[in-house]
């Protein structure tokens, strides 16, 4: 394992750890505020991911720009997040909200069983790829190998922005605190005149918008099938538990942790590539039961 | 013959917050202690900590001269120590039978994987219990179906039927109704005369205090301030500044 | 009637209930059912859906001009997409159910390896219509099951002929196979057939990802870093797709020759992403510009009408369903004259099966006695071409099977270890020039 | 008043499961997977009892199906009762093992460290193609049972009617044990385990044993399944797969053991009638009725049904 072989696995896990990152903080916001782990995650990428394909294919043309692309994969995660969302929240979890949460999670995962079929209803079986936007970037070469501008370069940027903006939002807007009020207890917040019921549907459809936004940048660099949902549903589970349910900074350096820890797999021991991220999880799961960056609270009695 | 319960300079911070401070404190058999102080004073936290439920940043705690300071609650309840608490710990999703049940079958240690558990316990035991606190005819209702003060009733017998040697209450009497609170403790004193058993209970309420202890100690800011007879104690200065609000 | 009570009458039933399978049916039925199962959801789709389209198609014209002997077939497709579990407990159904008397199964080296056994245990004749693992029909002989195409030892040993060939003096090689029954089995024969041909070869990497794995980023930039002569792939559907649709945005066929035994099926669908010079394959000699039967009447005819109905030129999914169905009407006519003219049992249909020659819509195949099919291979390079959206594939050689498949009862992982170099030079393998780009 | 229900349940239940099993022989391998299924639940159901969900118990399933298939590749003469009860016991030691370190977490976490260890195993399994034939899976020849060997309909009457005798005398044994004191002592864990600690009880002892128990019954779930299935894949401990278990248990209600084998019927009537008239929709299907029996029923068919009800135990106070 030469070093310039390890900065190129670097590079590739960087940009895994990006769409890694995205989905997971949807998740993890998702459950900040909620206290639910959302199991239909995985539709929402699943969903992002064929929308942003049909949208890129029909859009491009032999010279169409690639900033139209992009603006493609956007407005198919912003519309995915929001309908989805609404849906999923508005429609069902709001009536679930008092019961168990043993139920509620139960209902996300009944959830994730329509979206899976009517996944399937809508876009079909055959393989779907929004490919046309890698090209429309282009290339460039690291280590004399090279890489696509939009998997090195795109992917992680967008991550960064959407984890400065997010905490950015969070710390400095008037919304954003009402989110980390409720995040910190709903009860409290609702007696301070905070409308939980509008902020949990808000912050809901961000967490929709961001878990699509990840299908979205993946349709360019993955062939969308079937169950595509199911993989990545369990791969963000292993990246929020690992960083701690609602850690959204901690979400942010397990994604890296994972992405770079499989990267590096498939260079030393490919046969271990697809086990790395859940032996990191029961790794850390075992030593710090809430994840790296959560301080576990006494119980009260 | 060694004190019941014995602390050594016992002491817990949480953050900046004195909880315990090197607390000296013994206990001896018989005794009836009634425990004040204002709110966050550190009465429950002391009983969380000898009881095993928090441990102490310093200091060693003993049970019947055994030092118990590194045992969780479960081996500290088998050397003879019964707890109720503030807010009732009860399963609310078990009859007020189940729940006595559970508690004397917890007492024996072994719990049987087959034999129903209405079968294992002793109900002539459960029953007596029942009738001493007055919750027979609820036997059957959830424990979730009881008001507050009845949940006070159960959560004290629950305690009781493990016929401990030490029975420590923490405000057995708030929540229930003003004229009950004397009914509660003069049935759980009888309970414990019958069988000798030592108590220290939390209380705010003065006559109570008066009527039923034979000691009384005042937490301040995690010190005890005073400790003795009730009437001196009472009638200290600080005691009547610091936690009787009195001018 | 308490829990006693039932364990008796639980045992009196157990009697009741061992009864012995259908009695031989004699008279000729009023249809033959026959079930198919193909990939109709997942990354192989790609794959199943022309070949449900190919057998829609046959079958119409086949009862259209009587059936076998005034016989019509009468098909149901099972979807492999929905896992083995499932598709075993449907495959039963339409077995014990339905009375399915015939079974084209399947695409899947992997469900071929879980349905074999079961085909045998129910009594079933099974066609393996195009999954390719050797092992099925080598650890075991079987009376039900049989290949009407070639397999991996046959595709594999063909691959390298050629590609030493094209190619003798290469150094180094890598591997990038899909992780299960056939991307492990045909690395297998691969590299036993290259080192016993050519020993010095040095294999860099070995690399299975997962199939159906979306993402081939992180194992392109490890193959460019290590710049490999050759890199070999068997992928096919959705996953071949996108590994050559990655690897030629990141140019990785201008540092290493692409060896991809299954690119034929992906042509069209790739289009100009397919870069030159790519050594490819088809499994067996199915190329719609086939040198020898582009002008067959019976292969033109049946290429036309499947383009317009599917829009798409067929792939070799396509020809190997039609292979099928072949061989099962030829079977049955076969049996019937033995039978004198009365409706034969599946058991005779299978041991006529064993020794005959069939013809698709390419070289015949002859069926050999362990039930498996001597298919020749064809090989190219890929090559753009004006008038066409997708490259050809040029310099075609045809490899005849006899020459590349272990002989019956030999395990191939051995026998390709006693391969000559002097195979090479064989007289029976021909070879064409320049393909040229479809008339219309 | 509920005993005399269930038990009539029961008996009409063994009897319909016969029934159909003889007049249509296809139905018995479905029939099979029910009571497969319903074991399955049945292990989930011991862990709601305690409060706990876990989605990857399916795990224990396929650590039993492959223990089968290997012993059966080392030794192919061994009796199916045998690899049933090998499959049983490598997985109740495995939920032995796994256990110790589970029991230490509770709600949330206790889900998702179960998940992670079922897609270690998942993973792994699909990997390791020499030893494990990686995501095709592993093949299981027909053995004899009880010594006797079979063609394959008397195979599934045989394994048929041991299932239905497995799945009864489970049920009533995992009854017994919700009604036992460890069993309302697993119970309590779910409202106040600080009380449990308080009456001298050690909540994680209770737990570990319910999840011993709960594995031991997805293991044997695991190895019946493997057996009518003659094929074990990794799929067997895939999460979704154990979401499919945690569905059934609550769609069968977790008051009495008889509310997993309801649910399980359930499940695969509506999974086989949707896969075979409105192909491709099935999830959708069981999706929807998931959603309609959280907001309807909570407790489930057997709730519904009040089997069970804490109102009144078994005959009342003696």
């Amino acid at each position: 394992m030469t070093v310039d072989l390890l900065l190129l696995a670097l590079a590739d896990g960087v940009s895994y750890a990006g769409l890694l990152f995205l989905v997971a903080l949807g998740l993890t916001l998702i459950f900040g505020v909620m206290g639910i782990v959302n199991v239909a995650h995985g539709a929402f990428f699943a969903f992002g991911g064929y929308t942003a394909a049909t949208f890129v294919v029909a859009l491009s043309g032999p010279d169409t720009p690639a900033i139209v692309l992009l603006l493609a994969l956007a407005a198919a995660a912003i519309l995915v997040g929001l309908v989805m969302g609404t849906a999923l929240e508005a429609g069902l979890l709001r009536r679930v909200q008092d019961k168990d949460p043993i139920l509620q999670l139960l209902v996300t995962f009944a959830a994730f069983m329509i979206f899976e079929d009517l996944q399937r209803l809508i876009w079909g079986a055959s393989p779907r790829s929004a490919a046309a936007v890698v090209d429309s970037l282009g290339t460039l070469e690291l280590f004399d190998v090279t890489y696509t501008r939009y998997q090195i370069l795109l992917v992680p940027a967008i991550a960064i922005v959407a984890y400065f903006s997010l905490r950015a939002f969070l710390r400095r807007t008037r919304i954003g605190k009402q989110i980390v009020a409720v995040t910190h207890s709903r009860e409290v917040a609702t007696a301070l005149g905070i409308n939980a019921k509008r902020i949990g549907w808000f912050t809901f459809v961000i967490g929709a918008m961001l878990g699509a936004l990840g299908g979205a940048l993946a349709a360019p660099v993955t062939s969308l099938v079937p169950g595509v949902g199911t993989d990545w549903i369990v791969l963000s589970f292993s990246v929020v538990a690992t960083a701690g349910l609602g850690q959204i900074t901690g979400a942010l350096i397990a994604a890296l942790i994972i992405g770079i820890a499989r990267s590096i797999a498939v260079y030393t021991m490919p046969e271990l590539e697809v086990v790395v991220p859940y032996l990191i999880m029961v790794g850390v799961l075992l030593v710090r039961p809430s994840g790296l960056f959560t301080v576990a609270q006494a119980r009260r009695i | 013959m060694s004190a019941l319960v014995r602390t050594e300079k016992l002491s817990l911070a949480f953050g900046g917050v004195v909880a315990a401070d090197a607390i000296d404190f013994e206990l001896q058999a018989g005794e009836r202690l009634a425990v004040i102080g204002a709110n966050g004073a550190g009465k429950t936290t002391f009983i969380n900590i000898v009881t095993g439920f928090l441990k102490p940043t310093s200091g060693r705690i003993f049970i019947d001269g055994k030092d118990v300071t590194a045992l969780d609650p479960r081996r500290i309840v088998r050397l003879g120590v019964g707890r109720s608490f503030q807010l009732p710990q009860l399963f609310l999703e078990h009859t007020v039978r189940q729940c006595l049940e559970l508690a004397i079958v917890g007492k024996a240690g072994r719990l049987g994987f087959f034999r129903s558990l209405s079968a294992q316990a002793d109900q002539k035991e459960i029953d007596h219990t029942m009738e001493l606190v007055g919750l027979r005819e609820r036997a059957d209702d959830l424990a979730s179906s009881l008001p507050e003060g009845q949940r006070k009733l159960l959560d004290v017998a629950m305690a009781l039927t493990l016929r401990p040697k030490l029975l420590i209450m923490d405000e057995p009497t708030s929540g229930v109704a003003s004229e009950d609170k004397h009914d509660l403790m003069a049935a759980v004193m009888r309970a414990l005369s019958e069988r000798e058993v030592t108590s220290w209970f939390v209380e705010h309420d003065v006559d109570i205090v008066t009527q039923y202890a034979t000691r009384v100690a005042a937490w301040i800011s995690g010190k005890i301030a005073a400790d003795g007879p009730p009437d001196q104690v009472l009638a200290d200065p600080t005691v009547k500044r610091e936690v009787l609000g009195v001018a | 009637m308490g829990l006693r009570g039932l364990l008796g009458a639980a045992a009196l039933a157990i009697g009741a209930l061992t009864g012995t399978s259908a009695a031989l049916a004699q008279d000729k039925p009023a249809q033959l059912k026959i079930g198919i199962t193909t990939f109709m959801t997942g990354p192989a789709s790609v794959f199943g859906v022309p070949g449900k389209a190919a057998a829609e198609q046959w079958i119409e014209d086949f009862n259209a001009a009587g059936g076998i002997q005034g016989v019509k077939i009468a098909p149901v497709y099972l979807d492999e997409g929905l896992g083995g579990d499932n598709l075993l407990s449907e495959y039963r159904r339409l077995v014990q159910e339905q009375g399915t008397k015939v079974m084209l199964s399947a695409i899947s080296s992997g469900n071929c390896n879980i349905i074999a056994p079961v085909a045998e245990d129910l009594k079933v004749l099974n066609i393996m219509w195009d999954c390719s693992t050797e092992k099925v029909l080598e650890e075991r002989r079987y009376k039900y099951v049989v290949r009407t195409q070639g397999n991996a030892t046959t595709e594999m040993v063909a691959t390298v002929m050629y590609l030493l060939k094209v190619k003798p003096d290469f150094k180094t090689i890598a591997v990038v196979n899909q992780d299960y029954a056939w991307g492990r089995d045909s690395w297998e024969i691969f590299r036993n057939t290259l080192m016993a041909l050519k020993p010095d070869t040095k294999v860099v990497a070995e690399m299975f990802p997962k199939f159906g794995a979306p993402d081939y980023s992180t194992e392109i930039s490890r193959l460019s870093a290590l710049k490999p002569d050759v890199i070999l792939s068997t992928a096919w559907g959705g996953d071949l797709d996108t590994f050559v649709r990655q690897a030629s945005q990141r140019g990785l066929a201008k540092k290493s020759v692409l060896v991809l035994p299954l690119i034929e099926s992906s042509l069209e669908r790739l289009g100009s992403a397919v870069p030159d010079g790519v050594i490819g394959g088809m499994r067996g000699d199915h190329y719609f510009l086939h040198p020898e039967y582009r002008n067959d009447a019976k292969h033109k005819a049946f290429v036309a009408k499947f383009r317009a109905k599917t829009k798409t030129y067929p792939i070799y999914p396509v020809y190997h369903m039609v292979q099928a169905l072949e061989a099962l009407a030829q079977g049955y006519e076969k049996a019937i004259k033995a039978n004198k003219g009365k409706w034969p049992t599946t058991e005779q249909v299978a041991e006529t099966m064993r020794n005959m020659e069939f013809r698709g819509l390419t070289r015949p195949i002859r069926m050999r006695d362990d039930g498996q099919g001597l298919e020749d291979q064809m090989l190219g390079i890929t090559k753009a071409v004006p008038g066409l959206p997708f490259p050809v594939l040029d310099k075609l050689t045809i490899i005849p099977a006899t020459l590349t498949t272990a002989p019956v009862g030999q395990r191939s992982p051995e026998w390709v270890k006693t391969v000559k170099p002097e195979l090479l030079t064989s007289p029976l393998i021909k070879t064409y020039g320049d393909t040229a780009p479809p008339a219309n | 008043m509920s005993t005399n229900l269930v038990r009539t349940m029961v008996v009409i239940g063994a009897l319909a499961f016969l029934g159909l099993g003889l007049s249509l022989p296809w139905l018995k391998t479905p029939a099979i997977f029910v009571l497969s299924y319903g074991l399955a639940a049945l292990g989930v159901v011991v862990m709601l009892r305690g409060g706990q969900i876990s989605f990857g118990h399916a795990m224990y399933a396929c650590i039993a199906g492959y223990t089968v298939a290997f012993l059966q590749r080392a030794h192919p003469e061994l009796d199916g009762l045998v690899l049933i009860i090998a499959g049983m016991v490598v997985a109740t030691l495995a939920g032995g093992i796994i256990g110790v370190f589970v029991v230490r977490y509770r709600a949330i976490f206790f889900g998702m460290l179960n998940l992670a260890l079922s897609m270690v195993l998942f993973s792994l399994l699909a990997k390791m193609y020499e030893i494990s034939g990686g995501t095709d899976g592993l093949r299981i020849d027909r053995p004899t049972l009880a010594g006797i060997t079979f063609d394959r309909s008397g195979y599934e009457s045989a394994l048929l009617i041991g299932s239905l005798v497995a799945a009864i005398f489970c049920g009533w044994l995992v009854q017994r044990y919700f009604r036992s004191a460890a069993g309302e002592a697993l119970a309590g864990i779910k409202t106040n385990e600080a009380r449990l600690e308080y009456l001298g009880l050690s909540a994680r002892r209770i737990l570990w044993s319910g999840y011993v128990i709960s594995a031991a019954l997805v293991g044997l779930s695991g190895a019946l399944f493997a057996l009518v299935q003659g094929l074990v894949t990794p799929e067997m401990g895939y999460w979704l797969r154990s979401g499919e278990f945690v569905f059934i248990a609550i769609l069968g209600g977790s008051v009495h053991a008889i509310g997993a084998f309801m649910g399980a019927i359930v499940f695969t009537v509506i999974k086989l009638g949707a896969a075979a008239f409105l192909t491709g929709v099935w999830q959708m299907l069981l999706g929807i009725t998931l959603i309609v029996v959280i907001l309807a029923a909570p407790t489930g068919i057997a709730g519904l049904l009040r089997i069970g009800t804490r109102r009144a135990p078994e005959g009342g106070a003696r």
